[in-house]
């Protein structure tokens, strides 16, 4: 594929699959960890306007590495990702607010939850291939938000308050812990993402993926597998879902629409599907272009053309979205975790860089 | 029992015009096998374009569908050229991610020429008639008239014409179609091309009823039910499956909201859900819809 | 010929198909095939295009249903078992059009295809921990032995996608070794080689059976490397078997000489 | 190469192309105003002499409620633009300050609302307005935090439970149907049990009309409500829902919709030749109606929170004025008299917070100790009754409605401002609770 460190020589079979090989690569890992625990404290990103968006990307990283896994790594296109977000953050906030249940048992209830759905709406969505499933997903969103919107418990059309998270004694009422905590779940889910996409499950994933006729034959069921996807899938929304909840301290159905779950299938294409890499920088990026859009640029622009304000602002956001993943789609595919592959192989053959 | 005849004669009549634009979804997908996700976008544009004629330019009716047919049309051919053109050979999930951004890109750009106002359209006479038992508006017997001309005219237009004979080839089979010198593009081409103007009318039928408005894209996802249950690549199952989404919304509304509503679902409400609700249990039947065409796979 | 297949011992038949019949709307694609399949031999399946070759591998590992017939192997009929239960059993074969996995490098394609022999699952592997870990190194043992005895080593770490053509199929015949199988189906392993690439198939072809204990079915155009490697050969035409024997029986069949060269008998 | 070099300028052109649209899309109407108020800008320049006073408000300009969000949005640009030519805000020194509105079009998505709700604080904005409900929930327990006052548009009682610093002027839309359900009752003269059929929109806003508090509050006036009907944001069709009303029965109608579904509604309700009362609160504006459906909406009544349809009214003549000479003429909606309300008192709680406190002292929560608290019977040029807001009133905002109603081509006041029946269980929550909160948080 691409070019491993120079001078790395693999001993055993676990080191050659190992993902962090280099002393090297060690350091800029503790570096980057470093980074993301000081950040909310010191440097220009230590305001409550930056934690808040930071806090909204890692959660974003999370929800889109359950949807990379699916779509990514096991090729089954989903439009439900919002809806069983919404699933996650209402299993947190009834559970959170009616039982007073805490944080740590809040959290894996949601990813239980959303994955418990997600598996009832998998059944119809495993037999159907391409865009058959697209529209059968979007029916699960459809679904899910009308259940939640109707019934009586989840507080229908009104919502739900709930408090700060808490472990223990700590309760995470300041942007920077819960940025933290919302961190440390992050990166913990990632890790998951990268260990389920390098063993034997994530492997059935791709095979399913590049060739389900093929796979099927070659001894993997197809069925189990898109189920699983599906199911790990929810889990990764229903953990997103709960952490944007405690995040806004508010549930509501109409967080949870369609267009998020576009803007999450966008995030993917622009990050590069299949890459777990692909997943953080794309929420990155994508979230900085759309923050800087809307909140930005599109008012000003609305205050230069005072007659045009609404549309202009209105529409701005829209355009800026198909323009970027149009783009994408159009010119690089395999998005920016592309991209850093050949920076990064080229920065290790330098300077015989035109061997890429 | 006359509740519901009222329901059926209503649900048939709508159901048509679902299927008209259901046609959209048809013949893109048959050409090109693209599901365009984006025709709710060109009914909302077509009613757009529509008022835009009557209302600004001040043209008569006849003259104003024409003038939405030509823009729609182009704009067809356009969105075809810059959008779908680069897509061939892409995975699907590229496929359907461009034609739900460029959704959202029509909806900007309507956003921007149209402002968010929600307008009235006014083009069929408002006078009611008793039939069979039921009372239909002038409007939707109209909508319901000029959806099944449309929808024998493209029929008669795919069967006779030399256009419609290469857009037959090519669904049939891409390569062997190039072989014999048709050239797919330009079938593409021609194939946005209507789905446009069918979508553009579509969306003045309905335009009429509730007025136009950016929000009148939602029913694009309205129609993709209906192209589930009858089918993606059958025409005939998309005019059935509107017709079956038509009366099933109807029948919800009458005699499923009231005992949904007892299980503690706020007011029902089924309307936009039961479609999907019906289209995911015939998916689990029938994978390919009622009418679709269930493809051989090789290996 | 009969009383030659009366006297082999049941014991020595991994396959068996009877009966086997198969047709898409209305058109046969396979017709009343019945053929054995022995133990440690390699069986030619030839004729010309659209004879059903394909079709009939293809209902040996279940990617087809046959509307007749059964096909016993160990004593189990695989037309009722899905086709993922039959790679499990032992079945393992390769593709006409080259069916890897595009987005794995060619290691990774021989590991996804140990699938069934590893027993971890999402919770060990989301935790790279225990079994996952020592698991996925006794598998890659496994794996690279294959790529050492295939010759792989030098793209062991390309994506397969990338690949040239011979070597992908080659790829493809590791990813079939890899699930240890008892009968190997090999769907044109030669088409669009070089002689020597060929040659290099045609060996290794040999060493599987000599080595791993296999038998070996292959659909192959070649027949001259047919009538040098192969030890009893099928021949289809337009769905039907026509004839069954040694290479030089087929050679003198008028059938199959009908069938392929259109001759008069 | 070659290929994607042309398909690179084929989408630029398109781009290009997309930003010309408005310029097509605007000409004809637009074009004075826009030379007007360049022209009025430079004028107001001598004013400027202290640093400008900031209030931040967003809008949906994408979505189901943007014809509404963009006419709120022009009575605030309006209304700023007054203040401004007007010699701004005076401090404690008697230097004036001009007012600028922060601003964003959230396309009804919380986290940009939350976002700008962070950006706006940053940049210092005293006091903070978002529109609906499910982004004021969301943003509620930030502003309580840092004791920011929020404003809402949005009334579904959850707005007000728990209330601490956020405030919404308007009735709440409970409250308005109990108010329609007695205003109602007033006329009853038949023996029997009147029955009422109420039709929501599918969306939160929608389906607040069907809570149980407030069907319990309507049994409780003896009202049987014989039709809960649920219909689309931009319904085809309302036939079969209409249908299962006349089968029940009904004898008036309650349609929590807004404009487009209303039309269909009439429509239908003339095919079917329904003639009964039916109201609808505040989103659903009388002059979108009538502009949708001329032909069959007579008779339709608006339950409106504030209204520009009294020629007499000094609110209206003052907004009219306001259009006049900033949009160039004066356009009827109901959405733009309850921008300028909500502005209006905004403006006022920073106008009271800068008469007592020193202009480098002013934050958000002195302008919702001295500003919003000290609101005391503030009369909006009559658009709204007195508002009154903070602890010591007793009363957050004002609940009052006035019923409209389209006859004819004309939309007509039908009845003065009725003051509103408490419906729902948040009264008595003022009272202890929410008042308990309030005081403890003013008093730190």
């Amino acid at each position: 594929m691409f070019n491993k460190p120079a001078g790395t020589f693999n001993a055993s079979y676990t080191k050659d699959e190992a993902i962090v090989r280099t002393r090297t690569q060690w350091g800029l890992l503790i570096i980057l960890v470093g980074i993301l625990a000081v950040v909310p404290y010191y440097g220009p990103l230590a305001s409550d306007y930056w934690i808040n968006f930071l806090i909204y990307v890692a959660i974003t990283v999370i929800s889109v590495q359950g949807l990379n896994i699916l779509t990514g790594y096991c090729g089954q296109i989903s439009l439900g990702q919002a809806a069983f977000m919404a699933v996650g953050a209402y299993t947190t906030a009834i559970l959170s607010s009616k039982a007073g249940w805490p944080f740590l048992a809040c959290l894996p209830m949601a990813g239980l939850m959303a994955t418990a759905v997600g598996f009832i709406f998998a059944i119809p969505a495993v037999r159907v291939k391409g865009f058959y499933l697209a529209i059968t997903t979007l029916a699960a969103h459809f679904v899910i938000i009308y259940l939640i919107i109707s019934l009586e418990f989840t507080g229908g059309s009104i919502g739900i308050y709930i408090e700060r998270p808490r472990i223990g004694s700590i309760i995470f009422d300041s942007p920077q812990s819960f940025y933290m905590l919302v961190i440390g779940v992050t990166i913990v889910m990632t890790v998951f993402a990268k260990n389920i996409v390098r063993t034997k499950v994530g492997w059935a994933f791709i095979a399913i993926r590049d060739n389900d006729l093929a796979a099927k034959v070659m001894g993997v069921n197809p069925f189990t597998y898109k189920l699983l996807a599906f199911s790990i899938s929810a889990f990764y929304a229903g953990i997103a879902g709960s952490l944007l909840v405690y995040h806004l301290q508010f549930a509501h159905p109409e967080h949870y629409g369609l267009t998020q779950a576009i803007w999450l299938l966008g995030i993917l294409i622009v990050g590069g599907m299949g890459s777990i890499n692909g997943a953080i920088f794309g929420s990155i990026f994508v979230r900085l272009i759309d923050e800087i859009t809307n909140i930005h640029i599109s008012p000003a622009l609305g205050n230069l053309f005072p007659s045009l304000a609404g549309q202009m602002s209105a529409a701005l956001g829209l355009l800026v979205f198909t323009a970027i993943v149009g783009i994408f789609i159009i010119y690089e595919p395999r998005g920016l975790s592309h991209r850093w592959q050949l920076l990064k192989a080229s920065y290790r053959l330098w300077p015989f860089s035109y061997w890429t | 029992m006359d509740m519901f005849i009222q329901l059926l004669i209503s649900g048939v009549l709508v159901g048509t015009v679902y299927g008209l634009i259901a046609l959209g979804f048809v013949l893109v997908y048959k050409s090109s096998g693209i599901l365009n996700l984006a025709q709710g976008e060109l009914v909302m544009l077509g009613a757009y374009i529509c008022y835009t004629g009557i209302n600004v330019l001040h043209l008569n009716i006849a003259l104003a569908f024409l003038f939405t047919f030509a823009v729609s049309g182009v704009m067809g051919i356009v969105i075809s050229r810059v959008a779908i053109r680069p897509l061939v050979g892409q995975p699907l999930l590229s496929v359907i991610m461009m034609t739900i951004v460029l959704s959202i890109g029509l909806r900007g750009i309507a956003i921007l020429a149209w402002g968010a106002e929600t307008e009235g359209l006014s083009i069929f006479g408002h006078s009611y008639y008793h039939i069979a038992g039921a009372v239909v508006s002038e409007q939707s017997i109209w909508a319901f008239a000029l959806s099944v001309l449309a929808v024998v005219a493209f029929a008669l237009y795919f069967q006779k014409t030399k256009g419609g004979r290469a857009m037959r080839a090519v669904a049939e089979d891409q390569q062997a179609a190039q072989s014999v010198g048709i050239k797919i593009i330009n079938v593409f081409d021609h194939s946005w091309l209507i789905a446009a103007v069918v979508g553009a009318l579509g969306g003045i039928l309905l335009a009429s009823g509730s007025g136009v408005s950016i929000e009148l894209s939602h029913l694009g996802l309205k129609v993709l039910p209906v192209v589930l249950i009858g089918g993606l690549d059958s025409i005939q199952g998309a005019i059935i499956g509107g017709v079956i989404v038509g009366i099933a919304e109807n029948m919800a509304v009458g005699y499923l909201d009231p005992v949904v509503s007892d299980w503690g679902l706020v007011g029902g409400g089924l309307r936009n859900v039961f479609p999907y609700i019906l289209a995911l249990f015939i998916l689990v039947v029938r994978p390919h819809g009622l009418f679709g065409q269930k493809r051989i796979e090789r290996i | 010929m009969l009383s030659e297949m009366d006297s082999v011992k049941e014991s020595d038949i991994a396959l068996r198909g009877s009966n086997i019949t198969l047709s898409f709307g209305g058109v046969n694609a396979l017709l009343d095939v019945n053929f054995q399949i022995f133990e440690q031999e390699i069986l030619a399946i030839i004729g010309p295009n659209g004879a059903g070759k394909t079709s009939l591998l293809n209902c040996i590992n279940g990617f087809y249903r046959p509307d007749k017939g059964s096909i016993l192997f160990r004593g189990v009929d695989l037309t009722k078992i899905p086709s993922h239960k039959i790679a499990r059993m032992g079945i393992a074969r390769t593709f006409q059009n080259i069916e890897l996995y595009t987005g794995l490098n060619t290691v990774h394609n021989l590991m996804a295809a140990r699938h069934n022999f590893m027993r971890h699952g999402v919770f060990d592997g989301a935790f790279y921990f225990g079994r996952a870990r020592s698991e996925i190194a006794e598998h890659r043992e496994r794996v690279e032995d294959i790529i050492d005895f295939l010759d792989l080593t030098p793209i062991r770490n390309v994506e397969v996608g990338s690949l040239s053509y011979g070597n992908r199929k080659r790829v493809e015949l590791g990813r079939a070794l890899a699930l240890e199988p008892q009968v190997l189906l090999l769907d044109e392993p030669m088409a669009g080689m070089n002689v020597e690439e060929k040659e290099d198939m045609a060996r290794f072809i040999i060493d599987i059976l000599e080595l791993k204990k296999t038998s070996i079915v292959m659909v192959e155009h070649d027949m001259g490397l047919i009538m040098d490697i192969s030890d009893r050969i099928i021949v289809l035409d337009f769905g039907s078997k026509i004839a069954e024997g040694s290479p030089s029986e087929i050679m003198q069949n008028p059938e199959v000489l009908k069938a392929y060269l259109g001759t008069k008998s | 190469m070659n290929i994607s070099i042309k398909r690179a300028m084929l989408l630029f052109v398109l781009l290009g192309s997309l930003l010309l649209l408005p310029a097509i899309g605007a000409c004809g109407d637009d074009d004075e105003t826009a030379q007007e108020e360049t022209a009025q800008e430079e004028d107001q320049t001598p004013t400027d002499l202290g640093k400008p006073v900031k209030i931040s408000q967003t809008f949906a300009l994408t979505g189901p409620y943007a014809s509404q969000h963009k006419e709120i949005f022009e009575a605030y640009e309006d209304y700023i633009k007054f203040i401004n030519d007007n010699g701004g805000l005076k401090d404690t020194n008697g230097i004036s300050h001009p007012l600028e509105m922060l601003w964003v079009d959230d396309k009804m998505e919380v986290t940009t609302e939350l976002s700008f709700f962070e950006k706006a604080k940053a940049d210092g904005s005293l006091i903070h307005g978002s529109l609906y409900s499910s982004a004021y929930g969301a943003l509620l327990p930030k502003a309580e935090k840092e004791k920011i006052p929020l404003f809402c548009f949005s009334s579904s009682n959850m707005v007000i439970d728990p209330q601490r610093t956020g405030y919404s002027m308007f009735p709440y839309y409970e409250d308005v149907l109990g108010a329609y359900v007695d205003w109602f009752l007033q006329t009853w003269d038949k023996p029997s049990q009147p029955k009422l059929a109420i039709i929501a929109l599918d969306n939160a806003y929608g389906k607040s009309a069907l809570g149980s508090e407030i069907l319990d509050f309507i049994e409780s006036r003896g009202v049987d409500v014989v039709a809960k009907e649920v219909v689309d944001a931009v319904p085809v069709d309302t036939t079969a829902n209409l249908i299962k009303i006349q089968n029940a029965d009904a004898d008036f109608i309650y349609a929590q919709v807004i404009a487009p579904t209303a039309a269909v509604i009439a429509r239908d309700m003339q095919k079917l030749d329904i003639e009964l009362t039916i109201a609808s609160p505040a989103p659903m504006g009388p002059s979108a109606l009538l502009d949708m459906a001329p032909e069959a909406c007579d008779g339709w009544i608006g339950m409106l929170w504030a209204g520009f349809y009294a020629d007499d009214d000094r609110g209206v003549k003052f907004m009219r004025d306001l259009q006049t000479e900033y949009r160039g003429s004066p356009m009827e909606t109901d959405q733009y008299a309850l921008g300028i309300a909500s502005v209006m008192t905004m403006v006022e709680a920073v106008r009271l917070a800068m008469e007592e406190v020193p202009f480098d002292e002013l934050s958000p929560e002195k302008v919702w100790q001295f500003g919003i608290n000290r609101i005391e019977n503030f009369d909006t040029e009559g658009i709204l009754p007195p508002i009154n807001l903070g602890v010591e009133h007793g009363y957050y905002g004002q609940n009052h409605v006035r019923p409209v109603q389209i006859q004819g081509t004309q939309i007509k006041w039908i009845d003065d401002f009725i003051k509103c029946p408490d419906t729902m269980a948040y009264k008595e929550y003022y009272q202890t609770e929410g008042k308990a909160i309030a005081e403890e948080l003013a008093g730190e």
